[in-house]
């Protein structure tokens, strides 16, 4: 039974943190899209716009006039950037940011969200932009909302694959499974790594699907090659063609924070672990190792999945992106989820060894 | 013993007998004035919905608690051991969908109110719509496989008279005449279904037939027959297509109704599969080749089969379709494919003697999301009548910009966006969470194409959104007002109730959700409480 | 009976939890936030001017009606990538009520195979 | 082997009904096909309530005649009266239907752009 006074404490606990992971989202997604600017600039062989643009960005943007179009409608159109960068911030409190349990829980037993909700949540900011470009009332607008909302079906069938079979691998009963406890959550996905549970099969099973997360990441974050939706030399810009001001403003911290949640939604799904054990350390010491690593993790995945992938790749065409996804994408995510399955009946049955029994780990 | 205690003992009877009472008192009150036929077409529904809360409180009061009613006797069963009394069984399944038929039937005829004002012949309007709403209770409440057929029959009937209304439109006729061909059709099959269980067992009682059932040949092709009957009242792909015509033509407030019609069809299969036949299903084994199969895995999975095509089709036709309401109706069959989705994965696993906390999940999930799908899509439906209604539009191609116009209807247009695509925090969210949660552990790829087609369904409706509400302000709808309150009021209603349980899905899983999944899984409870009392 | 407590409880699935409170709680707090960093940027604009028409290259704006995306031309990509699918879903769609009773019947066949025969 | 024909009868009605549903064009025939199911599944009760050598049961102190069954008499009857009334619905609305296409293909009603 929960006492009041312990509801109160969760209460001013979950006030306080949301307050804290806003600024932290919002800080450290200006920062890293700062850094991703300058580490693509350098591999075009520019120098690049300096690390602190981002911020300067933002604040250009809050000195602009805040046009309101004569076709949007005024309510839908304002309300739309809130209610993403909103919606974005709130993953962050379902999310291990920086090797903690997720903040909105008890200590212990008491879990408030779980990883389909994260799932449902991710869409919020895509389902605003698509919102406030229908809301614009212009043709380019309208073009670039479809388009995002036709790229989010897309992406969304091979990113469920990868957490239901993470989510399937954890918590079956069936040959396989590790039968754990509350497999959606991320306090479980974390105390469990995937990979530590998986033999040989499984082990390229989960390479299979880290890549096809690492290629659906730049899909959600709208980066090229899947920045249809946006395309400034088609369509000028796409959904966000007629926010100015503030409102483009929320949307650039969207933008920034939805980078964040992205990388540690990867980050807590494959790489949960923290260097604080290996090291020994403990309380104030093991709490700063592990958050500076887990920045570091966080680097390493946007390079790798927004800052290289766009640096190398030109924009592909919106039929191509709901193929690409459809199809490709959703068959190697299938071929990951076979080879778990099979994995683990291959354990059970002719006693393959865990990946880690081969490495020595354990 | 006061009035309210002789009420409740009588209670299923009465919620039968007042709408059919009502239902052909109204063309008589229609003569002297059509407010005073409102308020008397209200008043009856609100009667029958306190008697229903009466009931319902009655019910669940206490655990596994049945309410038998029989007609013309005390016990269910006559001396001799004849069981030929016509009864009435309501336990924690059967309350279930008795509130949500009170809930749809208030709305609905309020909504009807301003919606059909202009129409003429509205005391057979009216007549019919008491004459649905009595059927549709009458078959949720009925604890006898002919009585069943009757009101199946009975709601047929005037759904159909209902949907072809508007006469003088060809395509409502045309959906009029599919409907009860359709249903005609079905309910005959059901009928022989019911009658070769009767050449067996010489009993129409479905308690009695549970207890006695043996599962041989020729109940199988009865189950077989049953399930493909009233999955074909239900809509399930591929025997949906009568329920886009039928939903699509029909005035709103009367496909408000058809969404409880074909809820009830399915809480018909459910009480067919796990009350009448529940018993057998785990110790019939079949057998191919050398391996034998339990009958509830092999009827789960072709359950769970059927209930993946539907969600795919449905969703991938609502995305295509560009008349609303049409658009809707599909939305409506992959909603229906969720909960057929979880029933099925519920029969494999939740007869097993091992684990059966996953059955048990996805049925709870999938019996939630019956209340939740009646509430979303019948809201969605509302607010395509209130367009309707203030525009005279139905093609998505010709509508644009209302959202400046009728700014209620926007609002609730959105609750039921988020509520049908299943988006936190409405309640479409809690049942779906708990329909993914329970299946991945059946097989993961189920999980997986339900959040698929679940975001398509919002995209689905976010293009409604763009096309009705959004855009420019289009010069031919600035004369376009807000709909009259009666009918914001019904949509109010029905958004506050989805909001509520968005809220506090724990409460309303526990309190009302989990009896009905007792009912569903401990049938002996159902059949001792009338073979018990000889 | 119903007490205040069993407002506040998550919804468990055995695999997972969903507090829809919780969950409000920090959408309030995080509007809050962004209304005030919202809040920071200028106002103003200058209505019924050049700024507020429509943005089209400056190509000049056509009718209203003309300027509204049909509903039948979103999802164009979708549509074209998935154009095989749609047209067998065309077909099987025939709006004739002997089709639909001819699914029924096959329905019922393999269901009947399924359960009676195997 | 004689006991066997009323059966034989109903599958024949039923299969009849439904390849005049499945199969026929004209409304009207559609419904005489579903008569016809109707008159099998009738029959099919009718039937099952028949005994070898048995009274209707309306009579008392026959001794010990054998009864045949009410029940499935009765239900033969609400299924035979609610059978006229789908019956006199579906010929209503395909007098609609003509009024307003001027035919009776259902394969040329409703198909009309709106």
């Amino acid at each position: 039974m929960l006492e009041l006074q312990e509801i109160i404490r969760t209460v001013m606990i979950i006030i306080l943190s949301t307050v804290v992971l806003a600024l932290f989202g919002i800080f450290f997604g200006l920062l890293y899209k700062g850094i991703d600017r300058k580490i693509s600039a350098h591999m075009q062989g520019r120098i690049g716009p300096p690390i602190r643009q981002p911020f300067r960005d933002v604040g250009k943007l809050f000195t602009k006039e805040n046009i309101i179009p004569e076709n949007a409608v005024p309510w839908v159109f304002n309300l739309a950037p809130l209610i993403g960068l909103v919606g974005t911030i709130s993953i962050l409190l379902y999310l291990p940011i920086g090797g903690f349990r997720p903040l909105a829980s008890v200590e212990g037993e008491i879990i408030f969200g779980d990883l389909i909700l994260v799932l449902y949540l991710l869409m919020i900011p895509s389902l605003a932009l698509v919102i406030g470009g229908f809301a614009s009332g212009s043709p380019y607008a309208t073009i670039g909302a479809q388009r995002e909302m036709a790229t989010m079906i897309a992406y969304e069938f091979p990113l469920a694959i990868i957490i239901i079979t993470i989510a399937w691998k954890l918590g079956s009963i069936a040959a396989g499974g590790l039968g754990v406890e509350n497999a959606f959550t991320l306090t479980a996905i974390t105390a469990n790594p995937v990979w530590n549970a998986v033999g040989p099969l499984g082990f390229i099973g989960l390479i299979l699907l880290l890549l096809v997360l690492i290629i659906v990441t730049p899909a959600e974050l709208s980066k090229i090659p899947f920045d249809a939706p946006e395309a400034e030399t088609e369509i000028g810009g796409g959904l966000l063609v007629e926010y100015s001001g503030r409102n483009l403003a929320m949307f650039y911290l969207t933008d920034a924070v939805k980078t964040v949640v992205m990388a540690s939604i990867i980050v807590a799904l494959f790489f949960p672990y923290n260097l604080s054990p290996l090291l020994g350390l403990e309380s104030i010491p093991a709490y700063i190792l592990d958050f500076i690593f887990f920045l570091i993790k966080i680097l390493i995945i946007i390079v790798f999945s927004v800052s290289l992938i766009r640096v190398s790749v030109a924009r592909l065409k919106i039929d191509q992106i709901v193929y690409t996804y459809w199809v490709p994408l959703t068959l190697i995510a299938l071929v990951g989820l076979i080879c778990i399955m099979w994995d683990g009946t291959m354990m059970e049955s002719y006693g393959w060894p865990k990946i880690v029994e081969i490495f020595g780990l354990i | 013993m006061n009035i309210i205690d002789d009420i409740i003992l009588h209670s299923p009877a009465l919620i039968v007998a007042i709408p059919l009472l009502g239902a052909f008192l109204t063309p008589l009150i229609s003569k002297i004035n059509d407010k005073v036929r409102n308020v008397f077409v209200i008043s009856i529904v609100l009667f029958t919905s306190a008697i229903v809360l009466l009931l319902a409180n009655d019910i669940y009061s206490a655990c596994g608690k049945i309410h038998t009613y029989v007609f013309g006797g005390t016990a269910a069963i006559t001396e001799g051991g004849f069981a030929v009394r016509i009864l009435f069984e309501v336990d924690g399944l059967n309350i279930f969908m008795a509130i949500i038929t009170t809930i749809l039937a208030i709305s609905g005829v309020i909504y009807s109110w301003a919606f059909m004002k202009e129409n003429t012949g509205l005391d057979k309007y009216y007549t019919l719509y008491l004459l649905m709403i009595a059927g549709m209770f009458g078959m949720i409440l009925t604890g006898d496989m002919f009585n069943f057929f009757v009101f199946l029959e009975i709601t047929s009937i005037a759904s159909c008279a209902l949907i072809a209304f508007w006469t003088s439109k060809g395509k409502a006729v045309d959906a009029g005449f599919k409907y009860i061909v359709i249903s005609a059709i079905g309910a005959l099959f059901i009928l022989f279904a019911i009658a070769i269980l009767y050449g067996q067992y010489n009993a129409l009682n479905m308690a009695v037939l549970a207890s006695n059932i043996q599962f041989s040949f020729l109940d199988k092709i009865a189950l077989v027959i049953l399930i493909s009957g009233l999955a074909m009242k239900a809509g399930i792909v591929p025997m949906h297509m009568w329920l886009p015509d039928a939903y699509g033509r029909a005035p709103a407030s009367v496909t408000l109704i058809l969404v409880g019609v074909t809820q009830a069809s399915l809480y018909g299969a459910l009480r067919m599969i796990f009350t009448v036949y529940g018993g057998k299903l785990t110790t019939t084994i079949n057998q191919i080749g050398d391996v034998n199969i339990d009958l509830n895995l092999l009827l789960g999975i072709f359950i769970v089969g059927l209930a993946l095509v539907t969600i795919f089709i449905g969703v991938l036709m609502a995305l295509k379709e560009n008349n609303f309401k049409r658009m809707i109706a599909f939305a409506a069959v992959a909603e229906i494919g969720y909960i057929i989705l979880a029933i099925g994965a519920a029969l494999t696993t939740v007869f097993s003697a091992t684990d059966p906390r996953t059955g048990i999940m996805a049925l709870k999930g999938g019996i939630f999301h019956i209340l939740n799908d009646a509430l979303d899509i019948g809201l969605l439906f509302l607010v395509a009548g209130a367009i309707y209604y203030a525009t005279k539009e139905t093609s998505l191609n010709r509508l644009g910009g209302l959202a400046r116009n009728m700014k209620y209807t926007t609002i609730f247009f959105l609750i039921g966006l988020l509520a049908v695509s299943g988006m936190p925090p409405m309640n479409g969210f809690a049942s779906k969470l708990m329909i993914y949660e329970s299946t991945y552990q059946v097989n993961p790829i189920l999980s997986i194409i339900a959040i698929l087609c679940s975001i398509l369904l919002l995209a689905v409706f976010v293009k409604v959104f763009h096309s009705a509400f959004l855009g420019p302000k289009l010069p031919k709808f600035d004369n376009v007002k807000e709909v009259p309150k009666s009918m914001l009021l019904a949509m109010g209603i029905i958004a506050c109730i989805i909001i509520f349980i968005g809220l506090f899905p724990d409460l309303v899983v526990n309190n009302i959700v989990q009896p009905a999944v007792n009912a569903l899984t401990n049938n002996s409870n159902y059949i001792n409480n009338v073979i018990g009392g000889i | 009976m119903i007490e205040i407590q069993d407002f506040l409880r998550t919804l468990g699935t055995n695999s997972g939890f969903w507090n829809p409170l919780v969950w409000g709680i920090i959408i309030v707090i995080a509007l809050l936030i962004a209304y005030i960093i919202r809040g920071r940027g200028k106002k103003e604009y200058k209505k019924q001017t050049e700024q507020t028409k429509v943005f089209l290259s400056g190509n000049p704006e056509l009718e209203k009606e003309e300027m509204h995306i049909k509903a039948s031309n979103v999802y164009w990509g979708f549509m074209e990538s998935f154009k095989w699918l749609y047209t067998g879903l065309e077909k099987m769609h025939t709006g004739n009520v002997s089709d639909y009773i001819l699914w029924f019947v096959v329905v019922i066949g393999i269901f009947f195979i399924i359960l009676g025969v195997i | 082997m004689i006991y066997n024909i009323p059966y034989i009868a109903v599958v024949a009605l039923i299969m009849i009904g439904l390849y005049a549903v499945v199969f026929k064009r004209n409304l009207i025939k559609i419904v005489i096909g579903i008569l016809l199911i109707e008159n099998g599944v009738n029959l099919f009760l009718i039937t099952l309530a028949f005994r070898q050598d048995s009274i209707a049961p309306i009579y008392r102190g026959t001794g010990s005649r054998l009864m045949s069954l009410p029940v499935p008499h009765a239900l033969t009857l609400t299924s035979i009266v609610i059978g006229v009334a789908v019956l006199a619905l579906m010929l209503s609305l395909i007098i609609h239907i003509y009024r307003h296409y001027g035919t009776l293909d259902a394969r040329k009603i409703g198909r009309e752009e709106e």
